[in-house]
């Protein structure tokens, strides 16, 4: 009997969930004896809550939600990752003001998640030289593009570098990005598997990282396959923007789901303290769980 | 159509009738006889309506001694039913089918007899004033109380039909305890065993005047035609 | 020919304030695009309309019946009105964020979150008319019934009730109106079909001419749904004439 | 001394929900743990209920305005009634994520966009039950003021607009009810201030008490609102008695 | 209070009244005569209401010539305005403010006429049924029309108030062009130059009975008495 697995992810499904896709329309998950049903949510801070009440078995969340949840006292753990660097960046329009970090004094800058984005742009800011201060900070509620595009705004953090330049290409318009991993915030997973402390089934875990790197492994060798059996596997994913997306998003796919970096989560668990996210680091053995 | 319960007098005793700071009644004592009809006349305002809903139990510190049938100054139906089920209002307010089933003849009965039995699947609004007021008499009867309060009940009629169901009135509610406002004094002597004139404020009610005779009298009557001066003079403020 | 006329005028209308505001293609789409996805994608879309047609539909009659069922129990019973009346006021102040996780777990992914989510938006405008009409009864009637011995279930069922049925139709006719909503944030709660999920999809790819197109279905569906609600309800009290 | 009692039911109710379901807390907090934090975070809960109850009154006062004034062309004419009453039947169906970069490309990220959102969702109810209040109005008066030679402009401020002054106390119920949600949709335009933006925000942190005490401030704002509003109906019409 | 316009004649020209299938009047022509009152008197349902409402203007293809005060039969008091504000309605409704500043006089010295001057500031709910019939009888009165409709306007009134009520609306309402239905035949005797009794369906009038004398007659006059008689046989449907 198959053995019904039950995975949020974070989002609508985009290119971010290339190997879960693949994995289930190529039947992996089933060779190895997993029945996994895919749900997709429309608030990105809903799966790793619903994880913890037992709601369902795995979610697809991010390393700086899952530290912060993990502070509050949410019982979850990390058993795997898709992506393994950020994604998040801060973006301008090329043909606009601020060519560097340090042109934003005294502009205009949107973000979307309250707090965790306020933080990682101070970072960024202090880096070259100003403060949160020096800016106004805009709550754009992820319409990051529009209010570029519309110059309510001089840049948006919050965007993912396999999906903002693009779709300002789309609309015949250039981007210049700056990775916030290379401008004063600690790398860190941006896609990470969570499930719930208690019940983990490490054995279970590992036939679904199996089936994922299998997918991962092929999708790399056969991308324009891929992309065929990923567009065709839902609705509306075949698009230009996916499309575009789908070739930038392949090589941040992380080849091995089951790889950890203990280090990078204890320095940037230090970086939330610092930036006063969390009240306290939670040891890492709380909520890591290797899966070998 | 007799009713088996034995009707009871209407006792007022010391009833102080007020609408905020107005009052209408203070200290009011006065008694209805058993099934007899008195008829109240009285000055418009002078609180003949007000009389009635404290004897029908509908003012704060009035209660309800007996089932009464009563009939407002308005006609009250309902728009949404039509005549008939309107005339049966009580039956379906009362929930008790085979008493509504046992009804229904009765209340076609009193349709016809009111004039309106063509029209028993009409609604309302699709009626007349004095059509309206015959259906909403035709319900008070239809109610078959030992106790009947009526308030202008034939107010928009005319003086043909006010005749004929003046009555109809008395051979149904006869041995009745009924009390009857009206402001035509030949009403009240056609139809009253007691008439009553109330003055105010405070409301007080005149010595009950006893027209002889079995009802409905005959007002060409002579005897009665010297009441009627009598009456109206009462009304006026100058009791003879 | 008439809807026609007003059909166009509103596109003209569209047209014009894009012209007027210049408002940006990927913000406000001219309605030539938007039609021209219409007409592309119509078979998508009207799958899509189906699932929150069905939303609509399901949220509106729960919410009418858990709308007239609580306004006649507050109308009925002081405790409830103490107890529950707060709790209903209260509800409309819930943002849908907060609640969405619950009604998961209450009621799993399926369907039954997503109607449940509608029918919270959908029932408080019928509650709130129609217990507004029954406080309002007519006092002659009330006598009238007390008169004939009713007790206060026959009064409130055949009298106030009754009575109160244009103000039910005047809370049906919002109902109506906020069904497309309500159905929307019901598959906020997490769907997989329906033109709300659609609209979010390709408001977030960028396919902005798609989103307007899903939501000029979704409006239609709202108009249609409001017209269907207007006529039952003049119907429900034929002894009212209403102008137009 | 009544709404305290009613608060502690409520309370327990809560605490029996919790233990019922087994909602975890991080989904639905007890309301001991809410309590706590609504306590000890209170500068803050009342910083940012400022900004709502700002959004709020002014979206109701607005949204009063709005819907009192399209309620009364739609009565006066029919031009108004056949173009503009499906827009704004529409209106209602048109999620806050796709209208939301239209309103902060007019009227900027500031508290203009975010009112106007709240007054959006706040009219329509105002709108709605007052147009069918004035096409209620008894014919029998309508008759009078014709043989009065009164101008149909005299007959609707006269007489049919104070004849439908219960239906407007009736959409003024629902608009305060339904002003907490307005405001806090509206603050998803984009905003850094009030209870809305809170309560996203601790969500996000997983700060669930936080965002169910934001929740608690809210609804009661909400609670207020209604009954001031409640009071404000009924001294409107004060010849019409409306039980408890 | 003498109007400046001399009243016109009122005309009923082959006139078609129907409320859906149910027809009324068929090809009715009829002439009222200018300044005069006219009394229509007609057993319940026959369609003197419908009437009235034809020559207010009020129903399908009739038209409203002349200026005209309406009284129905129910007293369409607005609740929401003050008992002298409800008299002083049409001016309200017509905005013109120096009008409605020279009529408050006359709509007090009404009020007090009707015996409800110190209930000018009342809501229409706190008075008795007789005084909300007098309020709309001020009201139809203070508008100061050439042509009068009332209906049934003195039907909740006690004997002695709808006496001088009578004596009131003859006075002010001499010379004008008045089409007053009534139930009460001594009352069409007593106010109208001309009665005439309504038959039907279809609606039919009977030949103008013109008693003699001026306005209001004494109705204890012998010659009256036997048009009372004619009238109720009339009315009676057995033309004498
Ligand atoms: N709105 C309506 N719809 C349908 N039929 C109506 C309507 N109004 C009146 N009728 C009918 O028209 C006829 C005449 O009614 P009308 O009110 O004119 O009578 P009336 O002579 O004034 O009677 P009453 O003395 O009882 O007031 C009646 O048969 C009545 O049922
Ligand atoms: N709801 C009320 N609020 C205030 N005052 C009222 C109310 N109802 C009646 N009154 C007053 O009480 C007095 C008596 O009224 P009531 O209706 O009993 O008179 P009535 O004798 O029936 O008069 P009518 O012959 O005119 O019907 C009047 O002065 C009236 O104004
Ligand atoms: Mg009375
Ligand atoms: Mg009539």
């Amino acid at each position: 009997a198959q053995d019904k697995v039950r995975l949020l992810l974070d989002w609508f499904v985009n290119p971010d969930h290339a190997a879960l896709v693949i994995a289930k329309q190529r039947g992996l998950f089933t060779k190895h004896g997993l029945d996994v049903e895919l749900i997709a949510p429309a608030d990105p801070n809903a799966p790793p809550k619903l994880v913890a009440a037992g709601q369902a078995d795995y979610a697809v969340s991010y390393q700086p939600t899952l530290q912060m949840l993990v502070a509050e006292g949410l019982p979850l753990v990390r058993v795997g990752v898709l992506v393994a660097q950020p994604l998040n960046s801060l973006v301008v329009l090329e043909d606009g003001p601020v060519k560097t970090i340090a042109d934003f004094k005294g502009r205009k800058i949107g973000y979307s998640i309250a707090g965790f984005e306020e933080a990682i742009l101070g970072a960024m800011l202090e880096k070259a030289g100003l403060t949160l201060k020096d800016v106004t900070l805009i709550n754009i509620n992820f319409a990051l593009t529009k209010a570029l595009m519309s110059k309510q705004v001089d840049g948006v953090i919050g965007a993912f570098r396999n999906f903002e330049l693009n779709d300002l290409a789309l609309h015949k318009a250039q981007g210049r990005l700056w990775p916030v991993e290379a401008n004063g915030v600690p790398t860190y997973d941006e896609l990470v598997l969570v499930a719930k402390r208690e019940t983990v089934d490490a054995a279970r875990t590992k036939k679904l990282l199996a089936a994922i790197a299998e997918a991962t492994t092929w999708l790399l060798a056969n991308p324009d396959e891929a992309w065929r059996l990923f567009s065709t596997s839902g609705k509306e994913l075949d698009n230009e923007l996916n499309k575009l997306a789908w070739k930038d998003t392949l090589p941040l796919l992380a080849t091995d789901p089951t790889a950890l970096d203990r280090d990078r989560y204890q320095v940037f668990a230090d970086f939330l303290l610092k930036r006063r996210l969390i009240k306290q680091a939670p040891p890492l053995d709380s909520y890591l769980r290797p899966i070998r | 159509m007799t009713s088996l319960v034995v009707a009871p007098p209407l006792l007022v005793c010391r009833a102080h009738i007020a609408y905020g700071d107005r009052r209408v009644a203070r200290d009011l004592s006065l008694e209805f006889p058993a099934g007899r009809t008195t008829c109240l006349l009285g000055r418009s305002g002078v609180g003949k309506t007000s009389l009635l809903r404290w004897l029908a139990g509908l003012l704060p510190g009035a209660t309800q001694a007996q089932p009464i049938a009563f009939m407002a100054q308005s006609d009250l139906l309902l728009p949404w039913l039509s005549v008939l089920d309107n005339v049966l209002l009580g039956y379906r307010l009362r929930g008790d089918a085979a008493a509504l089933r046992s009804a229904e003849g009765r209340a076609r009965a009193l349709l016809d007899d009111v004039g309106l039995a063509g029209r028993s699947g009409d609604r309302p609004d699709q009626l007349s004033g004095g059509m309206r007021q015959r259906a909403a008499l035709a319900r008070t009867l239809c109610e078959d109380r030992p106790v009947v309060l009526m308030d202008e009940p034939f107010a928009h009629l005319d003086a043909v039909t006010r005749f004929d169901l003046q009555d109809l009135a008395a051979r149904l509610l006869a041995d009745r305890t009924v009390v009857m406002v009206t402001h035509d004094p030949l009403e009240a002597l056609r139809l009253g065993h007691h008439i009553r004139v109330l003055s105010g404020p405070p409301l007080a009610a005149g010595e009950p005047i006893e027209p002889s005779g079995p009802l409905p009298r005959d007002p060409a009557d002579a005897a009665l035609l010297g009441l009627h001066a009598r009456l109206l003079a009462e009304l006026r403020g100058q009791p003879t | 020919m008439r809807p026609l006329v007003t059909a166009v005028g509103l596109l003209l209308g569209w047209e014009g304030l894009v012209w007027l505001t210049g408002a940006p293609p990927y913000i406000l789409p001219p309605p030539s695009r938007v039609l021209t996805v219409l007409i592309e994608r119509l078979d998508l879309l009207l799958a899509e309309a189906l699932w929150t047609a069905a939303e609509m539909l399901i949220g509106l009659l729960l919410g009418l019946a858990l709308g007239a069922a609580l306004a006649v129990a507050f109308a009925a019973s002081a405790g409830w009105r103490r107890w529950a009346l707060p709790l209903v006021v209260a509800s409309q102040a819930i943002p849908v964020i907060a609640i969405a996780p619950l009604l998961v777990l209450w009621l799993g992914y399926g369907m039954a979150s997503k109607v449940a989510m509608a029918a919270l938006v959908i029932f408080f405008p019928v509650v709130s008319t129609l217990y507004d009409g029954l406080r309002r009864t007519d006092q002659g009637w009330l006598d009238l019934a007390r008169t004939m011995d009713a007790n206060p279930r026959a009064i409130l069922l055949q009298i106030r009730l009754p009575a109160a049925l244009p103000a039910l139709a005047s809370g049906a006719r919002i109902a109506a109106a906020v069904a497309p909503i309500g159905a929307v944030i019901g598959e906020w709660v997490g769907a997989s079909a329906g033109l709300g999920y659609l609209m979010t999809l390709s408001l977030a790819r960028g396919q902005t001419p798609l989103a307007f197109a899903a939501l000029v279905v979704l409006c239609l569906l709202g108009l249609a749904l409001y017209h269907a609600t207007d006529r039952a309800a003049r119907r429900l009290v034929p002894w009212q004439s209403q102008g137009e």
